[in-house]
C-alpha cells in the first residue's frame, strides 16, 4: 500500500515536470524550473557521501565547480565537441572526488570539514592563477552550447537543457533509491552508523569510501557540464561560501539521508531565495533563521515532516482507541 | 585437535598504560575458551587486538588456522575467520534486522541472486531467534534482540573462531538461560568460541577451558571448577582479604 | 510550539509570495511607468557599486519625473540582485528583468564581472548601459557587434591604462617638478585579469621609453597587511619611478602607508585605487603627493559644472559623496529621457537601441560617443579622457591631460 | 657583500614584516582556538564579529557618529562583541550541544550566524566603507625598518593578550573551571561546575578577542561588512597548523605563519607565498592532523 502510494508520488511529481514546459512557456518560470533540477541533482549526489556516508564532504560543490570548468575549457579552448561536455565534467569531477577523499580516509570529524573545504580553496586558486586558461577571477565566457544540427538546446525557452537536465534528475532519483537498497548502500550506511562495528563485520572501509566519493561525483559533474553549456559562463563564485551554504541549506532544509528530502529542498529553496530577491541582503538574514530554526525544530528537514505528522496523527489515535500498553 | 587460535606473546601499551603483558594462550578446535578477570585486567582490548578493530598488538603474533594475521588488515581477519561481537549491544542502528545480517554477509552469499541472499539472512535471524522482527529498524529492538542480532551478524560472517564480549551482560536470568543454550548450539554447530563474562554461572555452563587475566597479565588457566577456586583468582577479584579468609 | 505555529505562518506566506511571483506579475502595471533596471550584486563585496549605481539612477528618475517625466512616461527605478553572483543568479535576475512588463531599458555599472550575460540581453533587445569592466565586455562584443545592437558601454577602453603613464612622467619631467637622476623603475602587479593586462602594458611602454626596471613582483588577489618585505627589496636600490597596479584600494592604501614610513626619492604612482574616496581616510597626510589615473571617471567639479551638480545632489539625497558609479547612472538615466524624447515609445526596443547606438552627448566624464567596432564609449582627445591626478592634502588635482587640469603637478614632499 | 652583511640585509628585510604580521594572526587567532579548545567547535562567526566590533567601534568613536572619542569606542565595540558571543553561544551553539553530529551543526549554525551579522551590519551602515582612527600616530624603528606605531602596539598586544588569557585560565577559579570543562565535560558537571555558564563565558571572552582583532584592523584595513572574511581564513590556517586544542601551539602556529609568510615573500616572491602557505596547510592535515603541538 505504502509503495504504492510513493510510486504514484513518484510518476506524478516527474508527470508535473515533463508536462510544465507545455503549460507554461514563460522563461522565467523555465530559468528558475532548470536551475531547481539542477540544484536538485547537485543536493541528492551529495547526500550520497554527506547523508548516506556521514562524511563531511564539504567539497562537492568544488566537484562542481571543477567539471564546470573542465568542461568550459576544453570545448572553447581546445575545441572538443561540446558533446563531450558531460564526459569530460564526470571525469573530472570524478578525479578531483578521488583525489580530496585519499587524505579523507585518515581523518574524522571537524578534520574531514577542513581538508574538504581546503580542496575547493585550492581548486579555486588554481583558477585565479591560471588566468589564461579560466579567465581568472572574472570567469569563463562563450562555453559552446549544446546543438543537434539547427536545433540549439537554447530554443524555445532553452527546452533542450530542460529536459536534458530533467533526465539526468530521473537518473539521479534512480541510482540513489538504487543505492539505498543496494549491498552497496547498506554498506555506506553501516559505516556512518558504527565505524568499528562495521569493520568488523568485513566491511571494506577504504574501498567503500572511494567508491562512495566517486559515485557521488558524477552527477556534479555531469551538471556541472551541462549547468556550464547552458549559462555558457563559469565563475569563481561557484568555488564561493555563499554558494556551498546554500547548496548545504537545501540539503539540510530537506533532510539527510532519505531520496525525496533533498530534491524538495533543492525546489523549495531555490523558489524561496528567487521569492526573496528584491529584499537584497535582507534576504541572508531570513536564510540565515530559517537555517537555525530547521535545525533546532526539524532536525530531519522536509523529510521529516510527513513522519512527524504520522506520529502526531498516530499518537492522537493511539490515545483515543488503543490505551496504551506497557511495552 | 588442532589449535585454531594460537596467540603467542602479545602486548599492548598506552602510553605508560601495559595493557595486555606478554600475554600468550591458545584455542582448540570446537573449544570454548571462558575468559574472566576483574574490570581494567585487558580481556576487551584482547578481543580489540586480535580483530584489529581498532588496533593491533604492539609485538607478539596471531595464529588462526596455523596462519599468521600479522600483516593483515582487520577485513582480512574477518575472512580468515576470527570475528568479535561488542560488549554493549551494537548495530546499524537505521538498517532494518536484516540488513543488519546482509551488510555483514561475505561477497560469496550474494552470487545466485538477491533472493538467495535474503533467504540465508533470514535462517541467521531464525537461528538465534529474530526472524519475526526482520524488518524492523535495528534501534527499535530490545536490549536482548540486539544482543542476539550482534551475535547473528558474527555468525553471517562465517567465523572459525567467535569473541562474545559478556553477551550476558544486563540480560535478566531467564535471558541468559537462553543465551547459554545459544552459545552452545553455536558450538555445537562446529564453530570455536572464546567468550568475556562476568557472569560466572554463564561461564562454568559453557566453557571447556577458563583463563582469568589481570593487569594483562595471564592469572590462571585450568578447568572452569579449578580455576575458580584458585586463592589468586580470588584475591584479584576480592581483594587480599577475602583470599586469606 | 508557538515558534512552530510562526514558522507555519512563515511558510504559508512564503507559499503566497511564490504563487504571487509566478501568476501575479503580469497584474495590471500602471499605464505610462518604464521600468529601469539596475542589475548588480546588492550584498557581498560588490555591493557599494550596485548601490551607488542605483542611487544616481534613481536620484535621475526622481527629477525626470518631478519635471512632469518623459512623453506622458514617469520612471521607476528598481533593483534586479544578481545575489551570490553564480552565472545562474545573474541569469536569473536577467528573467527577472525580461519578466517586467515595462521594463524600458537596463542601466548598470556591471552585470557581472565576466560580461557573459549580454548574451542573453542581446536576446531580450532591451537597451543595456554598462559603466565598467570594458575589456570583458569588447572581448564578447567585438567578434559579433552586430549581434548585440542593444548594448553599450559608457566606459571606454582600458587600453591608455597600459600606455600612457611614460607621457606623464615626461611632462612632468619637462615642467620640472620630477627630476630622476635615472631612468629607473619598479613594478608590482596584481594578479587579476584587470590588473595584469596593465602591468603587462606599462612594463612594456616603459620599457619602450628607456626606463630600466629594477624590480618586479606580483601579488595575489589577497588581502595583503604587510608589503614591507617586497618595500625592502625596493629600497635596497631605489628606482626613480615606483608603480604599483593593485586593484584593491585597501592594499593599496596599506602600501601608500608603509611606503611612507620609509620613503624612497621615487615617484609613486598607483593604478586607479587612490580614486576611491576613503583612501584618503586611511592614508591622511601620507598620500599627499601620490599619482593616480582613472578611465571613465567624472571630470573635475571645478572646470566641470555638471560634475559639480550631480555631486551635490548626491550628497543631498544620500548624505555622503559618489563614487563614479552614482554619477555614470545618473548620466544614463538622461540619456535614456533623450533617447525616449525622440522615439516615444519605449517599447520600441529596436529604435531605442538604434537611437542609443547613434549618442554623441557631452556628459559628466567627457562626450560619449560609441565605437561601431567595440560598443564601448571613444576614448582620446575630444572624447572620454584618461585622467591623471595627484592627492595634495587629501585634494584630488587633475594634473593630465592640460584641458581638464585643476592644477600643476607638484615634486612628492617626500623626495629630497 | 659578505654573507654575514647579506644574512643582516634578509633578517632587516624581513624581521618587521614577519612580526607584524604574526601578532595579527595572534588577535585574530586567539578567540577561534580558545572556543575550539573549550567546546570542540568551530566558530564561524569569529569574522564578523571582527567586522561587527570594528563597526560599533567606528559609530560611538567617529565624529559622523557618536564622536565620543576611540577609547570609549574601543571599549564599548569589545562589551557589544562580547555581548554578541554570549548571544550566539546561546541561540546557535548550546541548544546543540550533544547531538551526534554536532560539528556539522554548528558549522551550518554559526556560518549562518556570520551571514546574519554581516549582512545586518550591510543593512545598518550601508555598503560603503569606513575607516578607524590609529590608536597612535608615529613611526617604530625596530631591527632596521621602520613601523607605524599602531602596529607597534600590536606587536606589543599580541603576547600581553596570550598571557593574560593564560593567566585568566590558570590562576582564577572561572579559568579553571573553563579548562576542566574542556578536559574533561562530564567530571567537571559532577564536580559541581556549570558547563553551560564556562561556555558561555568562554564563548564571550572569545568573540571579546574577536572584537580587539577587528578594531585593530579596522584602523589599518577598510571597514566593510566582509573585514573578517580572510582572516577568518588565515585563522584557520594557524590554529590548525599550531594543532587543535593547544594554546601555546596556536601562539607558535601564528608565528610560524606570520614570518613563513614574511621569508616566502622574500625569497619566493609574493605570488607563490600563498599557494605554498596552502600547499603546507593541507599537508599538515593530512599528515599531522594534530599539528604541531597536538597530542597523537
Amino acid at each position: 500500500m505504502e509503495t504504492k502510494l510513493r510510486t504514484a508520488a513518484i510518476v506524478a511529481f516527474f508527470a508535473i515536470l515533463v508536462a510544465l514546459p507545455l503549460v507554461n512557456g514563460d522563461s522565467y518560470v523555465r530559468h528558475i524550473s532548470i536551475i531547481a533540477i539542477m540544484y536538485a541533482v547537485l543536493v541528492s549526489s551529495w547526500n550520497i557521501s554527506l547523508g548516506y556516508g556521514g562524511v563531511f564532504n564539504f567539497a562537492h560543490m568544488a566537484f562542481f565547480a571543477v567539471g564546470a570548468y573542465a568542461t568550459g575549457i576544453l570545448t572553447k579552448t581546445f575545441g572538443f565537441s561540446p558533446w563531450f561536455g558531460m564526459p569530460i565534467g564526470i571525469a573530472a569531477s570524478v578525479a578531483a572526488s578521488i583525489l580530496v577523499c585519499l587524505p579523507v580516509l585518515r581523518l574524522k570529524g571537524i578534520y574531514v570539514i577542513l581538508v574538504t573545504f581546503a580542496f575547493g580553496q585550492l581548486c579555486l586558486q588554481i583558477v585565479l592563477n591560471q588566468r589564461e586558461l579560466t579567465g581568472g577571477n572574472f570567469g569563463l565566457v562563450q562555453i559552446p552550447p549544446l546543438e543537434i544540427g539547427t536545433f540549439s538546446f537554447r530554443d524555445h525557452q532553452n527546452i533542450g537543457y530542460y529536459y536534458l537536465a530533467l533526465a539526468i534528475l530521473g537518473l539521479t532519483v534512480a541510482v540513489v533509491s538504487w543505492f539505498a537498497r543496494s549491498r552497496f548502500g547498506w554498506r555506506v550506511v553501516a559505516l556512518r552508523d558504527n565505524e568499528p562495528y562495521a569493520v568488523s563485520r568485513g566491511v571494506p572501509l577504504s574501498r567503500t569510501r572511494l567508491l562512495t566519493f566517486a559515485l557521488s561525483a558524477v552527477f556534479p559533474g555531469a551538471i556541472g557540464a551541462v549547468y556550464a553549456q547552458y549559462v555558457r559562463s563559469a565563475s569563481p563564485d561557484m568555488f564561493g561560501f555563499s554558494f556551498l551554504t546554500l547548496a548545504l541549506s537545501m540539503l539540510l532544509l530537506g533532510g539527510t539521508g532519505t531520496v525525496w528530502g533533498p530534491i524538495a529542498g533543492a525546489f523549495v529553496f531555490t523558489i524561496l531565495s528567487e521569492v526573496m530577491a528584491p529584499l537584497g541582503p535582507g534576504r541572508y538574514l531570513v536564510t540565515a533563521v530559517l537555517i537555525v530554526l530547521i535545525l533546532r525544530f526539524f532536525p530531519k528537514g522536509l523529510a521529516g515532516i510527513p513522519q512527524f505528522v504520522a506520529q502526531l496523527m498516530r499518537g492522537s489515535r493511539t490515545g483515543q482507541l488503543y490505551p496504551t500498553e506497557s511495552a | 585437535m588442532t589449535d585454531i587460535l594460537a596467540v603467542q606473546g602479545i602486548s599492548k601499551s598506552f602510553g605508560a598504560l601495559k595493557a595486555i603483558r606478554n600475554l600468550s594462550f591458545s584455542l582448540k578446535s570446537n573449544e570454548v575458551l571462558g575468559i574472566a578477570g576483574p574490570n581494567g585486567s585487558g580481556k576487551s582490548t584482547l578481543f580489540n587486538i586480535l580483530t584489529k578493530v581498532p588496533f593491533g598488538p604492539d609485538e607478539g603474533e596471531i595464529r588462526v588456522a596455523g596462519e599468521s594475521v600479522s600483516g593483515l588488515g582487520p577485513r582480512q581477519i574477518v575472512e580468515r575467520g576470527l570475528v568479535r561481537s561488542f560488549q554493549t549491544e551494537t548495530d546499524f542502528e537505521t538498517l532494518s534486522v536484516i540488513e543488519n545480517v546482509l551488510v555483514s554477509m561475505p561477497d560469496s552469499d550474494f552470487r545466485s541472486g538477491k533472493a538467495a541472499s535474503r533467504q540465508r539472512a533470514r535462517e541467521f535471524l531464525d537461528y538465534v531467534g529474530l526472524a519475526a522482527q526482520q524488518d524492523r529498524p535495528a534501534s527499535e529492538i530490545t536490549v536482548y534482540d540486539r544482543k542476539k542480532l550482534m551475535i547473528a551478524t558474527a555468525l553471517a560472517c562465517r567465523p572459525k573462531v567467535l569473541l562474545l564480549d559478556e553477551p550476558a551482560a544486563g540480560l535478566s536470568r531467564p535471558e541468559v538461560s537462553e543465551m547459554i543454550e545459544l552459545i552452545k548450539r553455536i558450538n555445537l554447530g562446529g564453530i570455536s568460541v572464546i567468550v568475556i563474562e562476568h557472569i560466572i554461572s554463564l561461564l562454568v555452563s559453557v566453557s571447556n577451558r577458563l583463563i582469568v587475566l589481570n593487569f594483562g597479565e595471564l592469572l590462571a588457566e585450568g578447568t572452569p571448577q579449578d580455576v575458580i577456586r584458585d586463592p589468586r583468582v580470588i584475591e584479584a577479584y576480592l581483594g587480599p582479604a577475602a583470599a586469606h579468609e | 510550539m508557538r515558534s512552530k505555529a510562526n514558522l507555519l505562518r512563515a511558510a504559508a506566506l512564503a507559499a503566497g509570495a511564490v504563487v504571487a511571483a509566478f501568476w501575479g506579475t503580469s497584474a495590471q502595471a500602471q499605464e505610462k511607468t518604464v521600468t529601469l533596471g539596475v542589475l548588480g550584486a546588492f550584498a557581498g563585496p560588490f555591493a557599494a557599486d550596485a548601490v551607488e549605481g542605483f542611487n544616481g539612477a534613481k536620484l535621475a528618475a526622481k527629477e525626470i519625473n518631478a519635471a512632469g517625466g518623459i512623453n506622458g512616461y514617469k520612471f521607476s527605478v528598481e533593483q534586479f540582485d544578481t545575489k551570490e553572483m553564480t552565472p545562474d543568479a545573474v541569469l536569473a535576475a536577467v528573467e527577472r528583468l525580461k519578466a517586467t512588463p515595462d521594463l524600458g531599458a537596463i542601466v548598470t555599472p556591471f552585470g557581472s564581472l565576466s560580461g557573459f550575460e549580454m548574451d542573453y540581453v542581446a536576446d531580450i533587445g532591451v537597451p543595456y548601459m554598462v559603466a565598467a569592466n570594458s575589456n570583458q565586455y569588447r572581448s564578447i562584443i567585438q567578434p559579433n557587434p552586430d549581434k548585440f545592437k542593444n548594448v553599450w558601454s559608457l566606459a571606454p577602453s582600458y587600453d591608455a591604462y597600459q600606455t600612457e603613464l611614460p607621457t606623464v612622467i615626461e611632462e612632468m619631467i619637462t615642467d620640472g617638478s620630477f627630476k630622476p637622476t635615472e631612468k629607473t623603475y619598479a613594478i608590482i602587479g596584481s594578479d587579476n585579469p584587470y590588473s595584469m593586462p596593465i602591468y603587462a602594458g606599462l612594463k612594456k611602454a616603459m620599457d619602450e621609453k628607456g626606463w630600466k626596471m629594477t624590480f618586479d613582483d606580483v601579488v595575489p588577489a589577497v588581502e595583503i597587511n604587510d608589503w614591507r618585505v617586497i618595500l625592502n627589496k625596493i629600497r635596497q636600490a631605489p628606482p626613480a619611478v615606483i608603480i604599483n597596479t593593485e586593484a584593491s584600494s585597501s592594499n593599496a592604501a596599506s602600501f601608500m602607508n608603509q611606503f611612507m614610513e620609509e620613503p624612497t626619492n621615487s615617484l609613486l604612482f598607483i593604478q586607479y585605487a587612490p580614486s576611491v574616496p576613503e583612501f584618503v581616510d586611511l592614508t591622511k597626510k601620507n598620500s599627499t603627493g601620490v599619482l593616480y589615473n582613472m578611465l571613465g571617471g567624472p571630470i573635475s567639479a571645478s572646470v566641470r559644472p555638471r560634475t559639480a551638480e550631480i555631486g551635490e545632489k548626491y550628497k543631498a539625497e544620500y548624505g555622503y559623496d559618489s563614487s563614479i558609479y552614482g554619477y555614470i547612472c545618473y548620466e544614463m538615466v538622461y540619456l535614456y529621457a533623450d533617447m525616449l524624447k525622440k522615439v516615444g515609445d519605449p517599447k520600441d526596443y529596436a529604435r531605442m537601441s538604434a537611437e542609443l547606438a547613434a549618442t554623441d552627448k557631452e556628459m559628466v566624464h567627457g562626450r560619449v560617443k560609441f565605437d561601431p567596432a567595440t560598443h564601448l564609449s571613444m576614448q582620446g582627445p575630444g572624447y572620454l579622457p584618461i585622467q591623471f591626478y595627484q592627492i595634495w592634502d587629501g585634494e584630488r588635482i587633475t594634473i593630465y591631460p592640460k584641458e581638464y587640469a585643476t592644477g600643476k603637478s607638484q615634486t612628492p614632499p617626500w623626495i629630497k | 657583500m659578505g654573507t654575514l652583511d647579506s644574512i643582516q640585509l634578509v633578517f632587516q628585510s624581513i624581521f618587521a614584516s614577519g612580526l607584524v604580521l604574526a601578532s595579527l594572526y595572534v588577535l585574530m587567532a586567539a578567540g577561534l582556538a580558545l572556543v575550539w579548545n573549550t567546546l570542540g567547535i568551530f566558530n564561524f562567526t569569529h569574522g564578523a564579529l571582527m567586522a561587527a566590533a570594528a563597526y560599533v567601534a567606528w559609530t560611538v568613536a567617529d565624529p559622523r557618529g557618536l564622536a565620543l572619542g576611540l577609547a570609549v569606542g574601543v571599549v564599548a565595540a569589545i562589551l557589544v562583541a562580547a555581548l554578541l558571543g554570549f548571544i550566539i553561544n546561546y541561540l546557535l551553539v548550546a541548544p546543540f550541544l550533544g547531538q551526534k553530529q554536532i560539528v556539522l551543526i554548528a558549522v551550518m549554525t554559526t556560518l549562518s550566524g556570520a551571514f546574519f551579522i554581516e549582512n545586518s551590519a550591510l543593512l545598518l551602515w550601508g555598503p560603503r566603507i569606513k575607516q578607524l582612527d590609529k590608536f597612535v600616530e608615529g613611526n617604530v624603528r625596530i631591527a632596521g625598518t621602520t613601523i607605524s606605531g599602531h602596529e607597534a602596539i600590536i606587536i606589543l598586544l599580541a603576547p600581553l593578550l596570550m598571557l593574560g588569557l593564560w593567566a585568566f585560565l590558570r590562576f582564577t577559579w572561572t579559568g579553571s573551571a573553563i579548562r576542566a570543562v574542556a578536559q574533561n565535560r562530564d567530571f567537571a558537571e559532577l564536580s559541581g561546575v556549570r558547563v553551560q555558564r564556562m561556555y558561555a563565558i568562554a564563548f564571550a571572552i572569545a568573540a571579546a578577542l574577536a572584537g580587539l582583532a577587528g578594531i585593530m584592523l579596522g584602523a589599518i584595513r577598510f571597514i566593510t561588512p566582509g573585514l573578517g572574511g580572510e582572516p577568518l581564513l588565515k585563522a584557520l590556517i594557524v590554529v590548525i597548523l599550531g594543532g587543535l586544542g593547544s594554546m601555546p601551539g596556536t601562539v607558535l602556529g601564528a608565528y610560524l605563519v606570520g614570518f613563513g609568510e614574511a621569508t616566502s615573500t622574500y625569497f619566493l616572491g609574493a605570488y607563490w607565498t600563498q599557494a605554498v602557505l596552502f600547499l603546507v596547510f593541507i599537508g599538515f592535515l593530512v599528515l599531522r592532523p594534530n599539528g604541531l603541538f597536538g597530542k597523537q
